[in-house]
């Protein structure tokens, strides 16, 4: 019962962490900043705006976007074997891309190859995660993961990389280049506007959700743990947001391929003679 | 059922051209959204794409190639919408009324909701404007408002093209057809 | 059997101020050719100065030019103006236009460079020196009446006298500000993302600034020493501890830490202005209409100015030509796009400081 | 009596097809292929058991014979196009080859086995191929070859289906070196097919590289009879002697060689310039499916060192392939590239030896089939219809046929995403590389490769679509109209992948809803195309910077440097050294 709850209203949870984000970077950045129901003000706005659109194509893939990162979020919440969510994730991703491919505007194909580069950072690190739990549980399962004590110090390591690639998902300096407003006005959400733009805005607060779950998943069965970690994560994400650039995609690669896949690969291979 | 439209004002989204002014304006836009006047605790958001925004923040006296940059991206901002005048010059054309590339003020090209004058307008002012912006916002109607007409005849008289005769409504146009 | 892609930067673009077109050819994201059109902002300044202000009001409109180096214009234009009139300004008023030339240029250099942190996507860096900044607005406003557009200069001196609360206030705020910008040098040469973003990204050499005459800032950062204040004559840089700042990188890194020092330098001549301000007269009478040609060079916070000026007895005036700093300089920035990433074109962009309004007029 | 059938009935119907004239010509084929497609299925329902049989001893001579026409074929033809290292090899392989004739080994088993991966290897092969041949007919009316060209084109493809399912139910080593050289030889006619000088160019690398792989069974044999003093496969596995593993090791490598792992990348890509129903039927569909085949018959001797240095090098080539494969731009040879990939990682899989990997590596060879057929009927249509060979060129194709570009994606998507069976083989072999870390730390590089070659993949495939979708606000034009003989095999193998996917849910490989919610995702998204039009919604101009003007779209490159290609090459090739060197010592 509470699972189907937390189902329904995981976008509303997403819009309740990325509110106290921007208050928290405003304060970082020494000003007042907007109110926490922020985002849902903009949610209201944007449906009772009118509806643009460029093609039909690109309007569905952008709301199947949505949908599908829903669904993974669903099945995080319910308890889905991990390495399957991460490629329905994939998935979710694909339908973005395809999206930012379907028009002919220049910010939008730049924002969808990035995207797709910045896969190649963010993918085998987290088919490593899941390889990992699976080693450490012996099933890919989350509510397995969730039954099992905190893997937290099994598996430092791991963490830190999957630290790396946190920003990288939430679009956050200093791995915000796929999103890079400066550069490409948002990359592939360049194109949507009114009602359409709602559902990507909501699949990014269902993005907050997503990541933040995963990060909760290295507490195991510690509700404490859980909490810390995520309060420790967010605040760590926006600290590190308010403190540096936005770097190159190319220097993104590099880095987070080199360190993180190196941090991956030494944490799977002590835990294997261990 | 639920009324959508007091939200309106409580996230305006901003879209910033310059259309030929000094900068003057243009970074007390910036200083506007910078930790002394925090433009962001009313919501707002530089998004700088027309088709996500609200408020079209417009400065400068629209010079003749500006012009049709302005409508398009005018056209491109989806209902409602506000169009802010910022600066004496956009207002009136201001200081270089007159002038033979210059278009005196941006209402003869699209239909203008408030007028922020000053040279160059203070962070102040603009904020004032801008919450005054929201309550009209509040009121506008999701229909089509079309831009004034403006270059289609841009017949010149000794070599300086006259403005002021071939401002006719782009919607009168439309409707013909 | 390559293509490249056409990206589009502007002319409306959130990374911009002010509508310039640049279109990047590129390979992946990397430019291979550049096409620029900065002609949005052409308004006919030149133009209406001979056909529909008088001598005695062109320092006003010429102000308009540019609203960053507003002070900058009308300073040349009359100090062009009163060479024609003979008029001699009391060393009060020299002093009074050198230190509102100084705050000008330090609020452009913050301005440039919280833009290129923006740019560059370092939003609290931007917050940051756009906070500082209101610094110096509050005392520009104090000592002038307006915080952009103080039409501060007329022919034969200024309008605004100084006095001793506003000048202890400037002291303050400039102390202020002194110790915020030490923070920013810090901040611009440990920061790791900075230097991946700004290190060796958009290097002009200092061949290429010769070659492509460079001026302001972006030579200085190359190693060409050249700045106006050290060369004219008509204020007294000489007396108030001006320095010449120069790098030898021709980075954004390099163009970044000459505006520090440059700021730096400017305000420490301020605090000697304050510190020698002379008694006197602000103002100058004259009369008679200007008659002749007159050339003046000023160092704006983008380079060097310079204004032509022909009369000819009446009011209304010959000619007026203004070049200015940024013209010069876009032959470097075509030229050191080449081979950089689209990704660090925007940050390039800002770093330069165009100031497209000043170009076209 | 199946088996008969399903080996000599397409010969007899080469036979037929070459004779008769066009529209008989056209309406037999299809029978015919309806008639294999029967009998296979059938094969497999009826299969309760392994069969096995034994050839009459005249059946060997004919054999001999034939291999000796072959390898005799192969020297002249490297003395009339005077290729030095198609000479040496056939020399080579002729000399060997009489030395196994002079050897008697004493074990014997039978001659022919069919076990239930045959059936499914009968079942790719017939109806796979069969729907490319119906494709071929179309394909081939369109080239400048006489009529008499045309039906021998039909019939050696016919004549190669043979073949196939001769090959994958033959137990003697002997007999399979027959068939393999076969193969060999209908690939290297076929590459030649167009008569111009790449193709026999392409055509005589992919000879002599192919004559490696029979050089490299030859030995095999040579030892496996003076050391086991048998020629046959399961005798040789079951009476493996873990000292001494050096046969099966060689046939690995004719397996590498087969599969054109890199560094035997070469001829693969070459025969790229070869008729596209020869690439999809050869080099993607079912040909190459022999390499992983036979690995999956090595499986069971497969252990330990072997093991895991097979999986090291597959998984390895895997990566690399893909990454090469980025930095193509003609869409066959993307095809090609990503074929080398995939086989690699079946062979990986096929050696890793859980019951988990054999089964992702079956589920991989079926859908891999399919897929891969189906992306090159797509790009045999490019190629026909629109003449478009380089992705470059495909420049909003949405426009002119959106039913290719569908195909196009269902094809890639197929390849990469849930719920498609290469997805499920993907998932299945990361889940049993992460059981074999648990017991060999070194699989861990396994996993990075997989992981990382699957993204590249992945990238590959989406950044080819890249260029199909961007569609124009306002263009009106009618689309394309296809020929039937294009359209039908393409919605055929679109019909196989939805079985496929009723299969693999009936088969529980995944559980019922982990299958069924991709299947709604992805399934609504063309029922949405088709119904959502958004009438009342504005259309509007992309933003364009406030500007008017067209914009230019280019697509991503990634270069590969030359440097990498050969530090890949050689790392490659080193670690076969290390395979064959570990197992002698």
């Amino acid at each position: 019962m509470i699972e189907i709850l937390l189902i329904i209203l995981a976008p509303i949870i997403g819009g309740f962490i990325y509110g106290a984000e921007r208050i928290v970077r405003a304060r970082m950045q020494n000003r007042l900043g907007p109110p926490l129901l922020q985002p849902f003000y903009d949610m209201y706005k944007l449906m009772d705006k009118q509806a643009f659109i460029i093609n039909s194509y690109h309007t569905i893939l952008g709301i199947m976007h949505f949908v599908t990162l829903w669904v993974v979020v669903a099945f995080v919440i319910v308890g889905q074997n991990l390495l399957y969510i991460i490629f329905l994730h994939l998935l979710s991703s694909i339908f973005l891309i395809l999206a930012g491919f379907s028009v002919k505007s220049i910010y939008s194909h730049i924002g969808a190859n990035r995207e797709l580069i910045a896969m190649i950072a963010y993918e085998p690190i987290l088919i490593m995660l899941a390889v990992a739990f699976f080693m450490l549980n012996g099933s890919f399962e989350i509510s397995a993961i969730r039954e099992n004590s905190s893997a937290l110090f099994s598996i430092p390591l791991l963490f830190l990389a999957f630290l790396l690639i946190v920003p990288i998902k939430l679009k956050k300096s200093p791995f915000d280049a796929i999103q890079a407003h400066q550069e490409i006005i948002g990359g592939v959400e360049v194109e949507f506007s009114g009602i359409f733009f709602e559902f990507l805005y909501m699949a990014k607060l269902l993005e907050y959700v997503f990541i933040y779950a995963l990060v909760m998943l290295f507490a195991g069965d510690s509700f404490i743990l859980a909490l810390t970690l995520f309060l420790a994560v967010f605040f760590l994400v926006n600290l590190l947001d308010n403190s540096t650039a936005r770097i190159r995609i190319d220097h993104l690669i590099k880095i987070v391929l080199v360190i993180g896949l190196t941090l991956a690969t030494l944490n799977i291979i002590g835990l294997s003679y261990v | 059922m639920f009324n959508f439209k007091k939200y309106r004002k409580k996230s305006p989204w901003i879209l910033h051209y310059n259309a030929g002014s000094c900068n003057g304006c243009d970074i007390e836009i910036l200083a506007a959204l910078s930790p002394k006047y925090d433009l962001e605790r009313f919501g707002v958001i530089n998004t700088g794409n027309p088709k996500q925004s609200d408020i079209f923040l417009v400065t400068g006296p629209v010079t003749f190639r500006s012009r049709e940059r302005l409508v398009e991206l005018y056209t491109q901002m989806p209902e409602p919408k506000v169009v802010i005048a910022l600066g004496s010059c956009t207002c009136t054309g201001g200081v270089f009324r007159d002038m033979y590339n210059v278009e005196d003020g941006i209402d003869r090209y699209i239909p203008v909701d408030v007028y922020i004058p000053g040279c160059a307008a203070s962070p102040e002012l603009i904020i004032d404007g801008i919450v005054k912006a929201l309550d009209i916002l509040e009121q506008k109607t999701k229909k089509m408002e079309k831009p004034l007409k403006l270059f289609q005849d841009a017949s010149t008289k000794d070599g300086i093209i006259n403005k002021r005769d071939c401002a006719l409504k782009v919607g009168e146009k439309d409707e013909e057809n | 059997m390559k293509k490249t892609i056409n990206i589009p930067l502007g002319s409306q673009h959130i990374s911009l101020l002010e509508p310039v077109r640049f279109k990047f050819e590129c390979e992946n994201e990397k430019i291979v050719g550049v096409d620029s059109d900065v002609g949005f902002v052409h308004r006919g300044i030149e133009k209406a100065c001979t056909t529909k202000f008088k001598y005695d009001g062109i320092g006003y409109v010429v102000a308009r030019v540019c609203g960053l180096c507003a002070i900058t214009h009308s300073l040349s234009y009359t100090v062009a103006i009163e060479e024609l009139l003979n008029i001699e300004v009391t060393s009060k008023a020299k002093y009074l236009r050198i230190l509102l030339l100084e705050l000008d240029r330090i609020h452009s250099h913050m301005l440039c460079l919280s833009h290129t942190c923006e740019n560059a996507g370092f939003e609290a860096m931007f917050m940051r020196i756009m906070g500082d900044r209101e610094l110096i607005m509050e005392i520009q406003e104090l000592l002038t009446g307006n915080r952009i557009q103080f039409d501060y200069i007329n022919i034969g001196g200024v309008n605004r006298d100084i006095n001793l609360e506003v000048a202890t206030k400037i002291v303050n705020n400039l102390d202020r500000v002194k110790e915020k910008v030490m923070g920013y040098v810090d901040e611009f040469t440990n920061n790791w993302s900075l230097s991946l973003k700004f290190k060796r990204i958009g290097a002009l050499s200092l061949d290429d600034a010769y070659k492509f005459n460079a001026i302001g800032p972006l030579a200085r950062a190359s190693g060409l020493n050249i700045d106006v204040r050290n060369e004219i004559k008509y204020l007294p840089y000489h007396e108030i501890g001006f320095k010449m700042q120069t790098h030898i990188d021709g980075d954004i890194n390099a163009r970044n830490i000459v505006r520090l020092n440059e700021i730096l330098n400017s305000i420490e001549m301020c605090d000697n202005i304050l510190a020698g301000i002379p008694e006197g007269e602000i103002q100058t009478k004259y009369k008679g209409k200007p008659n002749g040609e007159s050339v003046v060079r000023f160092e704006a916070p983008r380079g060097e100015l310079m204004y032509y000026v022909k009369a000819n007895g009446t009011a209304m005036l010959e000619r007026v030509r203004i070049k200015t700093p940024t013209f010069a300089s876009i032959p470097a920035f075509s030229h050191i796009f080449m081979g950089e990433n689209y990704a660090d074109a925007p940050a390039i962009l800002a770093s330069f400081d165009p100031c497209l309004s000043c170009t076209a007029k | 009596m199946i088996l008969g059938l399903l080996i000599l009935a397409p010969i007899l119907f080469s036979f037929v097809v070459f004779m008769t004239h066009l529209v008989t010509r056209n309406i037999l084929v299809i029978l015919f292929v309806i008639f294999l497609s029967v009998i296979s299925v059938f094969n497999l329902i009826s299969l309760s058991s392994v069969v096995e049989i034994a050839l009459p001893h005249y059946f060997h001579n004919i054999f001999v014979f034939l291999d000796s026409v072959v390898l005799i074929f192969f020297l002249w033809q490297g003395i009339v196009k005077k290729h030095a290292l198609v000479i040496a090899l056939a020399l080579v392989q002729i000399i060997l080859y009489c030395e196994v004739l002079f050897l008697v080994p004493t074990l014997e088993s039978s001659d022919i086995l069919v076990d239930n991966i045959a059936s499914i290897m009968y079942l790719i092969i017939n109806i796979v191929g069969g729907i490319i041949i119906i494709y071929a007919l179309k394909y081939v009316e369109s080239e400048n070859f006489s009529q008499i060209k045309k039906n021998g084109f039909i019939a050696i493809l016919f004549l190669f289906l043979g073949v196939m399912n001769f090959i994958v139910s033959s137990n003697n080593i002997e007999i399979f070196f027959m068939l393999f050289e076969l193969t060999t030889l209908f690939s290297y006619v076929l590459i030649a097919y167009r008569g111009n000088a790449i193709s026999v160019e392409n055509s005589l690398r992919a000879l002599w590289m192919n004559q490696i792989g029979g050089v490299a069974i030859l030995l095999a044999l040579i030892l496996s009879i003076s050391h086991y003093d048998t020629l046959y496969f399961d005798i040789l596995i079951h009476n493996r002697d873990n000292l001494f593993l050096l046969p099966i090791v060689f046939l690995i490598l004719a397996a590498f060689v087969k599969a054109a792992s890199i560094p035997f990348n070469k001829w693969l890509i070459g025969a790229m310039v070869a008729p596209t129903p020869v690439s999809a039927i050869l080099h993607s569909a079912t040909m190459v499916k022999i390499a992983p085949f036979l690995m999956l018959k090595l499986a069971p001797a497969m252990s330990g060192f072997v093991s895991i240095s097979v999986t090291l090098i597959g998984t390895f080539v895997f990566f690399t392939a893909s990454l090469l494969a980025l930095n193509k731009d003609c869409f066959k040879e993307i095809l090609g590239l990503s074929t080398i990939a995939l086989l690699a990682l079946m062979m990986a899989l096929a050696a890793v030896g859980s019951e988990q990997a054999i089964n992702a590596t079956v589920v991989l060879i079926v859908f891999h089939a399919i897929s891969k057929a189906l992306l090159f009927l797509q790009a045999g249509i490019l190629e026909k219809n629109f003449h478009l060979k380089y992705v470059d060129d495909i420049d909003g194709l949405i426009n002119h046929s959106p039913l290719t570009v569908f195909f196009i994606i269902i094809g890639f998507a197929s390849l990469t995403l849930p719920p498609f069976g290469a997805f499920i083989a993907k998932f299945m072999a990361i889940e049993s590389i992460a059981q074999e870390i648990l017991k060999n730390p070194l699989y861990i590089f396994a996993l990075i490769f997989i992981t990382l070659g699957s993204v590249f993949l992945t990238l590959l495939y989406f950044k080819v679509v890249t260029k199909l979708f961007a569609k124009n606000v306002d263009f009106q034009q009618e689309h394309t109209k296809l020929s039937n003989y294009y359209v039908i095999p393409s919605f055929l193998l679109l019909f196989l992948l939805i079985i496929g996917i009723y299969v693999t849910f009936k088969m529980e490989l995944l559980s019922s809803i982990q299958i069924i919610t991709p299947v709604i995702l992805i399934a609504v998204v063309p029922f949405l195309f088709a119904t959502l039009l958004f009438k009342k919604a504005h259309r509007v101009k992309e933003y364009n910077c406030g500007e008017k003007e067209e914009i230019k779209l280019g697509m991503y490159y990634f270069n590969v440097s030359p440097n990498y290609k050969k530090a890949i090459s050689i790392v490659a090739i080193f670690g076969m050294l290390v395979l064959i060197v570990g197992v002698m010592l």
